[in-house]
């Protein structure tokens, strides 16, 4: 992690692909509990709601996925100047829902869209940031935790790593003590994804869909058991781990195949 | 010190008096389920639960509890900060009764934990015996924690229309007689109990196929079982298991801070020795690292190494980590099927 | 002249201007969309139905609750689900608490500065305190609401095909209508902000669509309606849509009766004006606006009022659900068969469809999303070629301002608008 | 009840940079106390802020002066912290902590060290403190290996137990270069150069976790008796006080039962070797 400049606030960007703009928006409501937000990091480039424009930032969030050809330039110049890239969120992160059209092939996707007239625009693989530059840290979530993306630029602030969970949603949701959507008929990818957002979906009465992205060395295949066992079919099963996390287990399956 | 006897109706009115001056944490519903949580209203209280989800440790070691308080900027000042209030923990089973015994041996050898302790101090124990199997999966009767002849201040057993009330400490008479109206047993009260007692027994049954008491020998010859290969490879590695069990009190420290960097707390939270990163260290080292090995850890804590240290066992058979474990992992089997093949 | 603005700032997605002029002649003059297409109808094909909602709201972190509701009554209608009266009067709740979210992050966060003369609500932190902590607490209180009945506002968890899957409890409720109440104060404030700033002068009439319904301010459901007299059941969306292609946007665009339409808080409030509460009525007043109000800058100034009345009928919503107790309802098992349904909603931007076809195992095989902003972008290019000629003896930095701020009076929600779709349904 | 986990705010009064990635630091208790530590003890160092982590303590009893040192690695947050900070700073201290090596029990025997790399840093606490009261033990030995000539730390030190002679002091580096006249090869190559009297010899050796698997084949190929055998284990530790769980192996704690243990006590342990 490279240093904050001591004598005055590092200054931040915020840049944005494909995506919903839920999480930078997710950064302006961080701002009703952590107003002193403003006094900690100077933000000088945020499209979606400031019209000043710096290019002389230190840490640059990311938001979205690289769609695109003209993506790549982009994505490169910001590495360039930043010390510090932080892919913001699932899109960024993970690819996200973005690279569910990466099951279908590139061509019909277009076609299905924008018909005959596909060829007006350019597209291919949805991948997060990254595929194409090196990330130094990413917030996962779709959308980000608000308290976590406090808790990151705390961390950066003072120096430390900044503290994303290793362990999965589970963790979260007993300490929570939420009754497990197992015990009641439903399903969850909890076990086996990466905690950080409080448990938000399972305490809320909905399993987890993946959207922080699986923890380090998930045993995927007893989750299959487990979701198998809960009733799901294996389409289904596969649909929920490909919700948020297309792009990894095809990166997976390319690399079991390369072995 | 002596037997008492609380009628059913009294119950409410005990709590009510109790909630003035005391926080008081008692079984409630949660959807389907249970919990311990602080009651704001007698009705809440539910003595007919079957077990919680999280265990009532979480009153004495709450899953996130802040250490001490910190400036920053030339010499910091450190403040302890020692959270306790005066609480009544009312109607737990006598598996978690044992529980709390334990870990108030683990938090007072050596190194007192004087977070810990100062809960426990202020906290009035008011436990309850049961007289039928809570939830399929307990096996309390296996662990010798199906009754409890101490530890309690107050130990309630159901009679019917009243309870019998053991009266063990000083504080628990203290809180009957100044907010509770019971009074001394009878006789035929006496009678009564022993007639309950004896009658739930045979209600139970023994789920280990063997004596608790063989455990640690058993397991001292098993650390190369082929069980832990087994369980790892179905082991999610999601330490719900760990969370829930009411021995367990591992945790993880952390410092935090303000925004502007000039004050902060150092916080503690559960940690799960089931997790991946829990004996990872510098350099990206991993001691722990196999699902299999983790596993094996947990058993060997419950069933070992917690005997070697404390002269109990590590698990009072209160079958939370069955319960709670989604890939069906079960201490219970995992035991006898060491045993079978021993 | 050449203005070229990329990128426009403080709207929702990538947008670009381009205008070129020669001796008074406009010789190009429109509202790009650059953002890059996402293509949502192609991959929600395969999925199953209880998994769309939560796809779709991911168009938009904005109006996610508004995608997730048009998204469920779609599937509902699809699948034949029926909502209990409480579902019913939940939704309604979160839509209105993303309506006020939206509305203050619109007229607050990303239009005052314009008339404050500063780039971005971060300086108003220090100039104009008050401003600004009003502006976070009805943000805060919006999207509080938000996640007591669905978790959250951007992408909310809780709202599933039949109901929800966690539902407040009454000390919640009670809690959040107090709050609600308290709100009055500064709804009362923001109106007279508003009334205060000087929109610009613009007259353009145009076709105003929206939804409608006899005895409510249609926000969820109803028909669609036009101030130039059509009416459609919602099934028929595209006899109002028609949409088409345009090669510098992502996103399509649509006509009506004329070249285009505008949808949105002021078709809203010229089309369904009767059915304001009073008290945004009231406020309507005050700002001098009743209908037929044809200035597109004060489409943000309709939403001033909209809030009004999304605080009114939020905290009658609650009192009747106060006054029937919350059941401890969950949503209801479905009946998974094949169908096809339409949803529509009035999200804060306008008119949102979600259409689907669903097959016998309840796996999506075909859908349509049309979006409000997407309909509005023909009615903006038509804007922005009729406000040019009359501004064009202002300094080329004026324009630009003007330019911008009419882009921004629409609250474009651009990523919504890059995924559309113009394949017929067989 | 004052909690174990609060730390003493002490000054660090010396920074002397060592190697690439070790600093020395030299820190004093409030009114000039002695830490009162046994050498292979650690203490929790806490930057306020970042966290807290396990050092051990470098420096001998015998040479406390009102301070006591601590060598670091730079490898991540309280260490990068403690890297970044300058005499007058403060660091929080918690400990001495755990069982160090038994002084007692070594008096009258032969000793053989055998340091690797940054486990000299215990290591030589143990050995100064033996070397200031020299005459009440037999052989002085010590065998230190280091990957580079650059990377060996308190090379002052170890030239000075080299020239003295009533030390036997061998060092030896992974990979030489131009600087380095010494002997090349991995430590377990100095141990054909000395013979010892087994029985009367106890061991002690600290350093990375392979080193310790050569490393101990070769004392037990000199005939040294297990229980005469010590190492300290480094485990993730949070607390030091035997609570949270961290540096258990097998049914060890770490941090209350070592982190110096004989061979006996952790040979078989499939987690702590
Ligand atoms: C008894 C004992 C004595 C030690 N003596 C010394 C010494 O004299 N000099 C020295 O430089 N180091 C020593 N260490 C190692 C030192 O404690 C770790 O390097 C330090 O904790 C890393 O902390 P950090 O915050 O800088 O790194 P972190 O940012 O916390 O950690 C980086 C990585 O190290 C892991 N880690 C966390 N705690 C420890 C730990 N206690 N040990 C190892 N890895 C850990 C983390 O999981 C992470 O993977 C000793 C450790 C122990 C247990
Ligand atoms: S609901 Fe999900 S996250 Fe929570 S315990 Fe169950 S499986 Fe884990
Ligand atoms: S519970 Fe799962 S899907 Fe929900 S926010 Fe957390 S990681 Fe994402
Ligand atoms: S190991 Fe399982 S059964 Fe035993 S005490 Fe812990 S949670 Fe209960």
């Amino acid at each position: 992690m490279s240093e904050t400049p001591s004598n005055g606030r590092p200054k931040i960007a915020f840049f944005d692909f494909a995506s919903c703009e839920g999480c930078q928006l997710t950064v302006v409501d961080s701002l009703q509990t952590h107003l002193d937000l403003l006094n900690a990091v100077e933000i000088v480039q945020f499209r979606e709601a400031m019209t000043e424009k710096g290019e002389d930032y230190q840490i640059a969030f990311i938001e979205g996925s690289c769609t695109r050809e003209a993506d790549e330039a982009r994505l490169l110049e910001i590495r360039e100047q930043a010390d510090v890239v932080v892919a913001l969120g699932a899109c960024a992160h993970l690819g996200g829902v973005n690279a569910l059209k990466n099951l279908h092939p590139l061509e019909d996707t277009r076609r299905w869209v924008y018909g005959d007239k596909a060829d007006w625009y350019g597209t291919y693989e949805a991948r997060p940031i990254g595929a194409v530059i090196e990330v130094d840290l990413a917030i996962p979530g779709c959308p980000i935790d608000r308290e976590e993306f406090v808790r990151v630029v705390k961390a950066v602030l003072i120096g430390k790593t900044p503290p994303i969970p290793d362990y999965p949603v589970c963790v979260e949701c007993k300490l929570k003590e939420n009754v497990c959507l197992f015990d009641i008929g439903k399903f969850c990818l909890g076990p086996v994804v990466r905690a950080g957002c409080d448990a938000i979906c399972p305490t809320y009465g909905d399993g987890c869909e993946g959207c922080r992205g699986f923890i380090p060395h998930p045993n995927q295949n007893a989750m299959k058991d487990v979701l198998a066992k809960a009733g799901l079919t294996v389409e289904e099963v596969m649909s929920r781990m490909t919700m948020f996390n297309t792009y990894q287990l095809q990166e997976q399956l390319v690399e079991e195949e390369g072995r | 010190m002596s037997l008492m006897v609380l009628n059913k109706g009294a119950v409410g009115p005990l709590i009510e008096a109790l909630m003035a001056d005391y926080r008081v944490v008692g079984p409630q519903a949660k959807g389907p389920q249970f919990a311990f949580g602080t009651l704001t209203d007698p009705a809440q209280m539910r003595l007919d639960y079957n077990t919680t989800i999280l265990p009532p440790k979480k009153v004495l070691q709450p899953q996130q509890e802040r250490l001490a308080s910190y400036s920053l900027g030339g010499k910091p000042s450190v403040e302890q900060i020692i959270e306790a209030t005066p609480t009544v923990l009312f109607g737990i089973h006598t598996c978690d009764l044992h529980a709390v015994q334990l870990l108030d041996k683990a938090f007072s050898e050596e190194y007192p934990d004087a977070h810990y302790l100062a809960r426990r101090d202020q906290t009035i124990l008011v436990s309850l015996e049961c007289l039928e199997p809570c939830d399929e999966h307990s096996f309390c009767k296996s662990m010798g924690t199906l009754t409890a002849g101490e530890g309690y201040d107050l130990h309630l057993t159901d009679l019917g229309l009243a309870y019998a009330v053991d009266v063990a400490t000083e504080a628990g008479a203290q809180i009957l007689s100044d907010y509770g109206s019971a009074s001394e047993a009878g006789d035929g009260d006496v009678r009564r109990l022993n007639d309950v007692l004896g009658a739930k027994w045979p209600r139970f049954t023994y789920r280990l196929e063997f004596d608790a008491a063989e455990l640690p020998a058993l397991l001292s010859t098993a650390y190369d079982h082929p069980l832990w290969q087994e369980l790892g490879d179905r082991c999610l590695a999601c330490g719900s298991c760990t969370n829930v069990c009411p021995t367990c009190y591992c945790f993880n420290v952390y410092d935090e801070t303000n925004m502007a960097l000039t004050e902060g707390e150092r916080v503690r939270r559960w940690d799960s020795c089931q997790l991946d990163e829990f004996a990872r260290v510098a350099g990206g080292e991993n001691f722990r690292e196999a699902r299999a090995a983790r596993q094996r850890h947990r058993f060997m804590r419950k069933g070992r190494y917690i005997f070697e240290k404390f002269g109990e066992l590590g698990c009072v058979g209160c079958g939370r980590c069955i319960r709670a474990c989604v890939a069906d992992i079960n201490i219970v089997d995992g035991f006898n099927a060491i045993q079978r093949s021993a | 002249m050449k203005i070229e603005v990329h990128h426009v700032t403080r709207v929702e997605g990538h947008g670009d201007i381009v205008v070129d002029t020669e001796n008074g002649e406009i010789k190009e003059c429109r509202f790009e969309v650059v953002e890059a297409p996402r293509f949502f109808e192609a991959f929600v094909r395969g999925r199953p139905y209880y998994e769309l909602s939560h796809i779709t709201s991911r168009i938009c972190g904005i109006c996610a609750v508004g995608h997730a509701t048009a998204s469920l009554q779609a599937t509902e209608k699809a699948l034949g689900v029926e909502l209990s009266e409480q579902t019913v009067l939940l939704r309604k709740l979160m839509f209105h608490g993303e309506m006020i979210d939206s509305h203050v992050l619109h007229t607050y966060y990303l239009v005052a500065p314009d008339f404050l003369g500063v780039g971005s609500v971060i300086p108003l932190a220090s100039s104009h305190p008050a401003v600004v902590e009003r502006a976070l607490r009805i943000k805060k209180l919006s999207g509080d609401v938000c996640a007591m009945v669905g978790g959250r506002h951007t992408h909310p968890v809780a709202m599933a095909v039949g109901g929800f899957t966690h539902l407040p409890s009454e000390v919640e409720l009670r809690a959040m209508r107090a709050r609600f109440v308290d709100a009055r104060v500064d709804m009362d404030e923001s109106i007279a902000l508003f009334g205060t700033l000087p929109w610009p002068e613009f007259e353009r009439e145009t076709e105003y669509v929206s939804l409608k319904k006899d005895d409510e301010y249609a926000l969820i459901d109803g028909t669609i309606v036009s101030s130039d007299g059509f009416s459609y059941p919602i099934e028929d969306y595209r006899k109002v849509t028609n949409e088409t292609c345009v090669p510098f946007s992502t996103a399509k665009w649509t006509h009506h009766n004329r070249d285009s339409y505008m949808v949105g808080a002021l078709a809203r409030f010229n089309n369904n004006y009767d059915q304001l509460h009073p008290r945004a009525q009231e406020a309507a007043a005050k700002l001098g606006m009743k209908p037929l109000v044809t200035n597109t800058f004060l489409n943000s100034a309709a939403q001033a009022i909209e809030m009004v009345h999304c605080i009114e009928d939020s905290i009658e919503i609650m009192d009747e659900l106060l006054t029937r107790g919350i059941k401890p309802e969950t949503p209801p098992e479905v009946d998974v068969r094949a169908g096809e349904g339409v949803g529509a909603c009035d999200v804060p931007r306008g008119i949102l469809f979600h259409h689907y076809v669903y097959d016998e195992n309840g796996i999506c095989t075909d859908a349509n999303c049309i979006i409000p902003t997407g309909q509005n972008m023909a009615n903006l290019n038509a804007d922005m070629k009729a406000l040019v000629p009359q501004v064009l003896d202002r300094s080329q930095d004026e324009i630009r301002l003007l330019l911008e701020m009419l882009v921004r009076a629409y609250d474009p929600c651009i990523s919504c608008s890059a995924h559309f779709l113009n394949v017929e349904f067989v | 009840m004052t909690s174990v986990y609060i730390p003493e705010m002490a000054r660090l009064v010396g920074v002397e940079q060592m190697t690439a990635t070790e600093k020395l630091f030299t820190i004093e208790l409030p009114n000039g106390r002695s830490l009162g530590h046994d050498p292979g003890q650690f203490v929790m160092a806490s930057v306020m802020g970042v966290g807290e982590a396990p050092v051990s303590v470098s420096s001998s009893p015998s040479r406390s002066n009102g301070v006591f040192e601590l060598c670091v690695r730079q490898v991540g947050d309280v260490t990068n912290a403690l890297h970044g900070m300058e005499p007058g700073g403060w660091i929080g201290v918690r400990g001495p902590f755990g069982n160090g090596f038994p002084v007692e029990k070594m008096r009258g025997k032969d000793l053989l060290f055998a340091p690797g790399g940054l486990g000299l840093a215990p290591l030589r606490s143990l050995i100064n403190q033996v070397l200031d009261e020299r005459g009440a033990f037999g052989r002085v030995i010590i065998l230190c290996g280091a990957r580079r000539p650059q990377e060996l730390l308190f090379r002052d030190e170890v030239d000075e137990w080299v020239a003295r002679d009533d030390v036997e002091c061998l060092v030896t580096v992974d990979r030489g270069d131009d600087t380095w006249d010494g002997h090349v090869g991995v430590i377990t190559t100095l141990f054909h150069q000395i013979s010892v009297n087994p029985r009367n010899t106890v061991a002690a050796t600290v350093g990375p976790p392979i080193m310790y698997r050569f490393v101990l084949m070769e004392l037990l190929g000199k005939g040294i008796p297990e229980s005469q055998i010590y190492l300290s284990l480094e485990r993730r530790m949070r607390c030091g006080v035997g609570k949270c769980g961290h540096c258990q192996i097998h049914d060890l704690c770490c941090c209350q039962e070592g982190p110096v243990l004989t061979y006996a006590q952790s040979k078989g342990v499939e987690e702590a070797l």
